[in-house]
C-alpha cells in the first residue's frame, strides 16, 4: 500500500468480507481468560459448529478483552441484524450448548447469558477501549475495518504537525501514567526542541502490582498503540519510536512485534509513510523486572542497556533525553487515546470527563467485589458507582472499607470520601492519585497498617538504590511498619514515621520515592486509630524488641 | 538546698569512659562539692538507689544484667545520659552483633580459640556469668535517654563541659567540636 | 540517519569478533548468533542477558565475562546491570516451579496463604529452591490477572483463583514429592538465590 | 561567560553561569554539606544531603546539581534541612557498621564530621544484622563494605579520571554495594591499575592504604580533583597554541 486511496479499499474488502458472515462469535481470548480455559471453549465451539456442518457460515474471532474477567470465559454471539448476546462462564460444556443451540438453533441460552445493559457494561464508556472484544489482535485488517490508521492518515496526508498538536492540546489530555501531565503540552516541548535525532517512547512498563490496561491494550489493541505513536512521531518530528514493555508480558511484546511486521507490510511505518516525506521506525524494548524503570529518566537507561538509575532532571528528556537526544515518553493508554481524538476531534474528547480531567480512565478493578475486571469510564464518575454499580459491591457480606488507587505510589480512599468524583485533582486531594489505573477495593477484613506495610515492602524491594533517601528511607519505613505491626511499636514510633515519610518524600531523586509514603501517609490520615490501637507502652515495645532480635539472630 | 545526687554506671565497656572522667583531675574535687556521688564502679555500693537526680551510663546493653541495671536506672533518675560511643551506639561492644549468635562467640572465646589454655565455657544457668542479649543494644533502644555524649572515650573537657550543662540546667546540646563520635 | 541505524553502524564494524567459546558447546553457537543479531551493540546489554538465560537457564560469571567481551563493556558494568534486574537469575532453577502473584489484588485476597501452603507442603522456603533441586518458590510481581486473584503459576500455567490445596495438588501431580522426612534437607542448607548470587559477587552484601 | 548574582543565606553571591550552587556558595564561604559530590567526577546528586531551599521551588533542590540563576533566594541552613540532614545521615550510620573509633578514618573522615556538624549524637534506626567480609586481596589497597556510604566517588573516579572501569554498583536498593569486574576479590580484578585514586576520593575508611591503623589515614582526597583541573587547564593551552 503506498497511498491512501489503498487504505480504504482495504478497509472496504475487510468490511464486506465481514459482512458475508451470518454470525460471528468473538470468544474472549484475553490472558485471564485464556487462563480460566477459554481456548477449550472456543475449541469446543469450533468442533460443533463443524459437526453441524455451518462452520463456514460462522466467522470466529478470538478477541482482546471483554473486561468482565471474574466472569470468563466470555462468549458474544452477533447475528446479522440482530442484537449482540453476552455469554459469561462459559465452559466447554456451555460452549457446545451455545454453538448447538444459539448458533444453529436461534436460541439464547437463557442461564448462561448476561445482559449488556448490565451496569458492568452500561455505565462504561469506552474510547482507548473501543475495539475490545470487538477485533482480533492478530489482525490489522479488522483494526483498519474499525478506522484504524485513518488518524494517522488524515494528519500525514491533510494537518501540519503544529496543527497535531494543537489538537492534543486542546482535548485536554493528560499523561495516564500516574502524573497527569498536559499532553500537548509535552508534545509541543518535543516539537519546539531543534535536533534531527528526536524520539518518542510508549511507556508499556506498567510496574503497579495490581494494574494491567497498559498490558491489555497492548495485547488485545497493538495497533492503535503503534498509531498513537506515530502520530506523536509526526506531531513532533521524531523519526524514531521505542516501545518499552515489561518482561512479564510476554505476549504484548509478541503482539506488538506483529503487529510492527504488518504495519511496515502495509507501509504505515518506515520511509514516506502516505507519499510524505514522513519517516517512522518503531523498535521494541523488553525490561527485565523493575518498577522503578516506569520513571523516565531510569526507563531511557534501560533502553540504553544500562542499569535503570534515574538521573536528576533538569535537563528534561525532551531537551536531553535517550542517547543526548531529545526525546518523550507517553504511556500506552495516553498514546491510545490519541488515534480517537484525532478521528472524533478534540471537542468531542473534551466533552467527557471534567474541566481538569478529560476524557476516559481505564481501571484495573480488583480486590473484594462481585465484578472484577477493566473498565472505561468517563473521568468525574463516582468512587461509589464504580464500586457499587459496576462492581457490583463487596460480597459475603462484608463492607466497603476503602479503596487503593495509585498503587505503591497512591494511597487509600476510605468508604466515608466514596461519593468524590473520579478525576486527577480529587483524587489528590484525598492524598491519592490517579496513577496508572490500578483500583483495588478492600472490605473491613484488612487491616491498614499491614496494606502500608505491604506497599512499602514493595517500594524497598523496588527502590534502585541511588540516592540515599529513598534506598535507606523506604527499609526504615519498613522496618517500623513491621514493629508497628508485630507489637513492638510505641508513639514515639508513629512520630518517627512521619518524620520519615518527610524526608523520604522531599528529599528523594524521583517519583518513586517522593511517593512511595503515600500509603502510609492516607493510611495514617484516614485509619490512624487502626496504628494507635497498635501501640504498646515503652517497657513492652522494649522487652518485644529484645525478644524480636532474638528471633532474627536465630 | 541539697546537692544533686550523681550516679555513674558501667555497662558493656572498655571503663575507658570512666577512666576519661577520672582525667578530669582537680576539677573532680570541685565536682565532689557540688554533687552527692551515690552510684558508680569507683565507688563501693551494692544496688542502685533511688532518687537519683542524673546518671551517666557508659557501655552498651549486651547482657541480662546490663539490661535489669538500666531498666532500674531509668527508674530511679530523673536524667539519664548516654554517656560514650557504646552506650550511644553499640560502638565496639556492639561489633559482636554482624556475628549472629553469642552463642558461637563464646564458645570460640572460652572454648575454640587456639590461645585457649582451660577450654571451659561459662555457664549461665550457674549465674556466674550473665547471659548474653542475642544482640548488642544502645542504650537509647532500652529507655529512654535525656542527652547524648558521643566520643570514645569523650574528652575530660567533653565530659565537664556537658556535666556542668546539665548540672547547672543548661541545653546539654554539646558544640560540633564535641560531640564527634569516636 | 536515525539513531537505531548509527549504533548499528558503530556495530557492524566489530562484527567479526571472536565467537564465544567453545565452539563445540551449542549453547555457545546460540549465544553467538543472538549476539551477531544485535550486531554486538552495547546498548543491547539487557537483550543479550535475556538470550543468556533463555540459553543457560541462568546467568554465571564466566558467560558474564564473555558478554562483557563481546560488546565490549566494562565487566563491572554487565555485572551491575544484570544484578539490578529482578528477572535475571543467578542459580539455576528447579525442576519445577510455583509462582505466586504477589500483586495488590492478589495480596488483599490471600496470596500470603498460598505461599505458605506451597511452602509448608514441600519443605521449600520463599525464593528458594529445594536442595534436591526439585521445586522453586517464587514470587512474581502482579502477572496482571487481578480478576482472577489470587493467583499462582505451576510450571508456567496459570492457576486462577487458587487456593493452597490446589497447588499443592497441581504439583504433586506435576511429581514434585513432599520433602524427606529424615531431616535431610535441613542438613543440607536450602539453596537461596543469593548464594549464587554471592559467588559471582563475592563481598557482595549479602 | 556572563555572570549571575543570587542571595544564598542573605548573602549576595557573584556567580559565573553554569557554576552550581554548591560551588557559588562555598566560594562565598558558605559550606553545604554533602558526601557525593567531588570536584573533578560527574554531578549523581545522590546522597541528598546538600537540599537547600530555593525560593519559588515546590521542594529543595541538591544544591550540587542545581545551576545558579540570576536573583535565585537560596537558604542553605533552615531548621527543616538541618532536621532533614539529622535524619538523612542516622540512615547512613545504620546502612553499615560505622565504629569511629576502630577505623582508619577516625579524625579524617567526611561522615564522622559531618555528623558532628549537624547534630547527629545517636542513631534512631538499628543497624542491620549482616555479616560484610573486608576484601584484603589487593596487594596494596583494603575495601571494608561494612564502612561505604554509596556516594559513588570511587566508581566515577576509576571510570571517568583513571579510564580503568573496575569500580562499579551491583544489585538494587538496600542490596546495591560496589563490585570490582565481575565481583572477584579486588586483587583479582584484571582490570585495576593499582592507581589509588579510588582510596583517595573515599569520603569514609571504606577503601584504604593497608598497613594504616585507626585514624591513620594519610591519603589526599583533593588528589583527583586536582588532576582533573590541571588536564583541563593543561589541554585548554594545547588548543590554544
Amino acid at each position: 500500500m503506498t497511498n491512501a486511496v489503498d487504505l480504504f479499499d482495504l478497509t472496504q474488502k475487510e468490511r464486506e468480507a465481514q459482512a458475508a458472515y451470518r454470525t460471528t462469535v468473538l470468544c474472549c481470548g484475553s490472558t485471564a481468560c485464556l487462563s480460566g480455559g477459554a481456548q477449550a471453549t472456543q475449541d469446543a465451539i469450533a468442533s460443533a459448529l463443524e459437526e453441524r456442518g455451518v462452520q463456514q457460515d460462522v466467522r470466529m474471532v478470538a478477541t482482546g478483552c471483554m473486561g468482565l474477567c471474574s466472569r470468563g470465559p466470555l462468549v458474544k454471539i452477533r447475528t446479522r441484524g440482530g442484537e449482540d448476546v453476552l455469554y459469561a462462564d462459559v465452559d466447554e460444556a456451555a460452549g457446545r450448548t451455545i454453538a448447538e443451540d444459539h448458533v444453529v438453533g436461534g436460541e439464547v441460552v437463557a442461564d448462561k447469558q448476561l445482559s449488556l445493559t448490565h451496569p458492568f457494561f452500561a455505565r462504561q464508556e469506552r474510547v482507548v477501549l473501543e475495539n475490545m472484544g470487538e477485533i482480533d489482535p492478530n489482525r490489522i485488517e479488522e483494526y483498519i475495518a474499525r478506522g484504524g490508521y485513518t488518524a494517522l492518515r488524515d494528519a500525514i496526508t491533510t494537518m501540519t504537525p503544529a496543527g497535531v498538536v494543537e489538537v492534543v492540546q486542546r482535548s485536554g489530555l493528560r499523561g495516564r501514567g500516574g502524573g497527569g501531565y498536559p499532553a500537548g503540552t509535552k508534545w509541543g516541548l518535543l516539537a519546539k526542541a531543534v535536533s534531527d535525532q528526536k524520539t518518542v517512547i510508549a511507556n508499556g512498563d506498567e510496574g503497579d502490582p495490581g494494574a494491567y490496561m497498559d498490558r491489555t491494550i497492548m495485547e488485545d489493541d497493538p495497533h492503535r498503540v503503534l498509531e498513537g505513536l506515530a502520530l506523536a512521531a509526526y506531531a513532533t518530528g521524531a523519526k524514531q519510536g521505542y516501545i518499552y514493555v515489561r518482561a512479564e508480558y510476554p505476549v504484548a511484546v509478541r503482539r506488538l512485534e506483529q503487529a510492527i511486521r504488518q504495519a511496515k507490510r502495509h507501509k504505515l511505518l518506515g520511509k514516506n509513510l502516505f507519499n510524505s516525506e514522513f519517516e517512522f521506525n518503531v523498535e521494541i524494548r523488553i525490561g527485565a523486572g523493575a518498577f522503578v524503570c516506569g520513571e523516565e529518566t531510569a526507563l531511557m537507561a534501560s533502553i540504553m542497556g544500562q542499569r535503570g538509575t534515574p538521573v536528576l532532571r533538569p535537563p528534561y528528556p525532551t531537551e536531553r533525553g535517550l542517547w543526548g537526544h531529545p526525546s518523550m515518553i507517553n504511556n500506552v493508554e495516553t498514546l491510545a487515546n490519541v488515534p480517537t481524538i484525532m478521528r472524533r476531534g478534540a471537542d468531542w474528547f473534551a466533552g467527557i470527563g471534567t474541566r481538569t480531567s478529560r476524557g476516559t480512565k481505564v481501571f484495573a478493578l480488583a480486590g473484594k467485589l462481585r465484578n472484577t475486571g477493566l473498565i472505561e469510564v468517563p473521568m468525574g464518575i463516582t468512587l461509589r458507582e464504580i464500586v457499587e454499580e459496576i462492581g457490583g459491591g463487596v460480597p459475603d457480606g462484608k463492607a466497603f472499607k476503602a479503596a487503593q488507587t495509585g498503587g505503591p505510589s497512591g494511597g487509600c480512599i476510605p468508604v466515608e470520601h466514596a461519593d468524590t468524583s473520579m478525576d486527577y485533582d480529587s483524587l489528590l486531594a484525598l492524598g491519592s492519585i490517579m496513577g496508572s489505573g490500578g483500583l483495588i477495593v478492600m472490605d473491613d477484613d484488612v487491616a491498614m497498617p499491614e496494606v502500608a506495610r505491604y506497599f512499602m515492602r514493595f517500594c524497598m524491594d523496588e527502590s534502585c538504590g541511588k540516592c540515599l533517601p529513598c534506598r535507606a528511607g523506604t527499609f526504615e519505613m519498613h522496618q517500623l511498619l513491621d514493629a508497628i505491626c508485630e507489637g513492638r511499636a510505641t508513639a514515639a514510633t508513629l512520630a518517627r514515621l512521619e518524620i520519615l515519610c518527610d524526608v523520604v518524600r522531599t528529599d528523594s531523586l524521583c517519583g518513586l520515592g517522593q511517593t512511595a509514603p503515600n500509603p502510609v501517609l492516607s493510611t495514617l490520615h484516614y485509619f490512624r486509630d487502626e496504628y494507635e490501637a497498635r501501640v504498646v507502652p515503652p517497657k513492652v515495645a522494649a522487652e518485644a524488641t529484645v525478644a524480636a532480635t532474638s528471633e532474627r539472630s536465630a | 538546698m541539697s546537692k544533686p545526687r550523681l550516679a555513674t554506671v558501667w555497662l558493656a565497656g572498655c571503663s575507658g569512659c570512666h577512666m576519661s572522667f577520672l582525667d578530669l583531675d582537680e576539677w573532680l574535687l570541685e565536682l565532689a562539692q557540688a554533687v552527692e556521688l551515690v552510684y558508680s564502679p569507683i565507688a563501693d555500693v551494692k544496688d542502685f538507689p533511688e532518687n537519683v537526680d542524673v546518671t551517666l551510663v557508659e557501655g552498651a546493653v549486651a547482657n541480662a544484667d546490663n539490661l535489669e541495671l538500666l531498666h532500674q536506672v531509668r527508674e530511679r533518675s530523673k536524667f539519664v545520659v548516654s554517656f560514650g560511643d557504646c552506650a550511644v551506639h553499640g560502638n565496639v561492644s556492639a561489633m559482636r552483633n554482624p556475628l549472629g549468635d553469642p552463642g558461637e562467640l563464646v564458645a570460640e572465646a572460652y572454648r575454640d580459640a587456639v590461645t585457649q589454655l582451660h577450654g571451659q565455657l561459662p555457664d549461665p544457668e550457674r549465674g556466674v556469668v550473665p547471659a548474653l542479649l542475642p544482640r548488642v543494644l544502645a542504650a537509647h533502644e532500652v529507655v529512654h535517654i535525656d542527652a547524648f555524649m558521643p566520643g570514645c572515650p569523650p574528652s575530660a573537657e567533653r565530659i565537664r563541659t556537658a556535666v556542668e550543662a546539665i548540672l547547672s540546667g543548661d541545653s546539654p546540646e554539646l558544640a560540633p567540636e564535641l560531640r564527634r563520635f569516636g | 540517519m536515525t539513531m537505531a541505524s548509527e549504533h548499528a553502524a558503530a556495530g557492524n564494524a566489530h562484527s567479526d569478533r571472536a565467537p564465544v567459546r567453545p565452539p563445540d558447546d551449542p549453547r555457545a553457537a546460540l549465544l553467538n548468533t543472538q549476539l551477531k543479531k544485535v550486531r554486538y551493540r552495547a546498548d543491547a546489554l539487557i537483550e543479550v542477558l535475556h538470550a543468556v538465560q533463555d540459553i543457560y537457564g541462568h546467568l554465571s560469571g564466566d558467560v558474564l565475562r564473555t558478554v562483557a567481551d563481546a560488546l565490549e563493556l566494562p565487566p563491572s558494568r554487565v555485572l551491575g546491570v544484570a544484578t539490578f534486574y529482578h528477572l535475571f537469575t543467578f542459580e539455576p532453577r528447579g525442576e519445577h516451579t510455583c509462582t505466586v502473584c504477589t500483586g495488590t489484588a492478589c495480596f488483599v485476597k490471600g496470596a500470603d496463604a498460598l505461599m505458605q501452603g506451597v511452602s509448608e507442603a514441600f519443605g521449600v522456603g520463599q525464593d528458594e529452591t529445594r536442595a534436591d533441586g526439585a521445586v522453586s518458590l517464587l514470587q512474581a510481581r502482579c502477572i496482571g490477572s487481578c480478576g482472577l486473584a489470587p493467583v499462582a503459576l505451576v510450571d508456567g500455567v496459570v492457576v486462577a483463583k487458587a487456593k493452597p490445596d490446589q497447588l499443592v495438588a497441581a504439583l504433586r501431580a506435576a511429581g514434585v514429592d513432599a520433602p524427606a522426612a529424615d531431616g535431610d534437607n535441613e542438613a543440607e542448607a536450602p539453596r537461596r538465590s543469593d548464594d549464587e548470587a554471592a559467588a559471582v559477587v563475592p563481598g557482595g552484601a549479602a | 561567560m556572563a555572570g549571575v548574582t543570587l542571595m544564598i543565606d542573605g548573602v549576595e553571591v557573584e556567580a559565573p553561569a553554569g557554576e552550581s550552587i554548591m560551588q557559588a556558595a562555598r566560594r562565598a564561604g558558605i559550606n553545604v554539606p554533602g558526601l557525593c559530590q567531588l570536584d573533578g567526577v560527574s554531578v549523581v546528586g545522590a546522597c541528598r544531603l546538600c537540599m537547600v531551599e530555593v525560593a519559588g521551588t515546590p521542594r529543595p533542590r541538591p544544591a550540587c546539581a542545581t545551576t545558579v540563576a540570576d536573583a535565585m533566594d537560596v537558604h542553605t541552613d533552615t531548621k527543616e534541612l538541618r532536621e532533614h540532614r539529622r535524619v538523612l545521615l542516622q540512615m547512613l550510620f545504620a546502612e553499615g557498621q560505622h565504629i569511629c573509633a576502630v577505623c582508619v578514618a577516625n579524625g579524617a573522615c567526611e561522615l564522622q564530621t559531618l555528623a558532628a556538624e549537624v547534630g547527629v549524637d545517636h542513631v534512631h534506626f538499628t543497624p542491620p544484622a549482616a555479616r560484610l567480609s573486608m576484601d584484603l586481596s589487593h596487594e596494596r589497597f583494603g575495601y571494608d563494605p561494612s564502612r561505604c556510604v554509596l556516594c559513588t566517588r570511587c566508581v566515577r573516579a576509576c571510570a571517568e579520571v583513571e579510564g580503568a572501569y573496575t569500580w562499579g554498583v551491583a544489585g538494587r536498593g538496600r542490596e546495591a554495594h560496589l563490585v570490582a569486574d565481575l565481583g572477584q576479590p579486588w586483587g583479582e580484578a584484571t582490570s585495576c591499575t593499582s592507581c589509588g585514586k579510588c582510596v583517595s576520593v573515599c569520603p569514609v575508611g571504606a577503601l584504604f592504604e593497608k598497613g594504616t591503623s585507626v585514624g591513620e589515614r594519610r591519603v589526599e582526597r583533593a588528589l583527583v580533583s586536582s588532576l582533573t583541573a590541571r588536564r583541563q587547564r593543561e589541554s585548554a593551552r594545547e588548543v590554544l597554541k
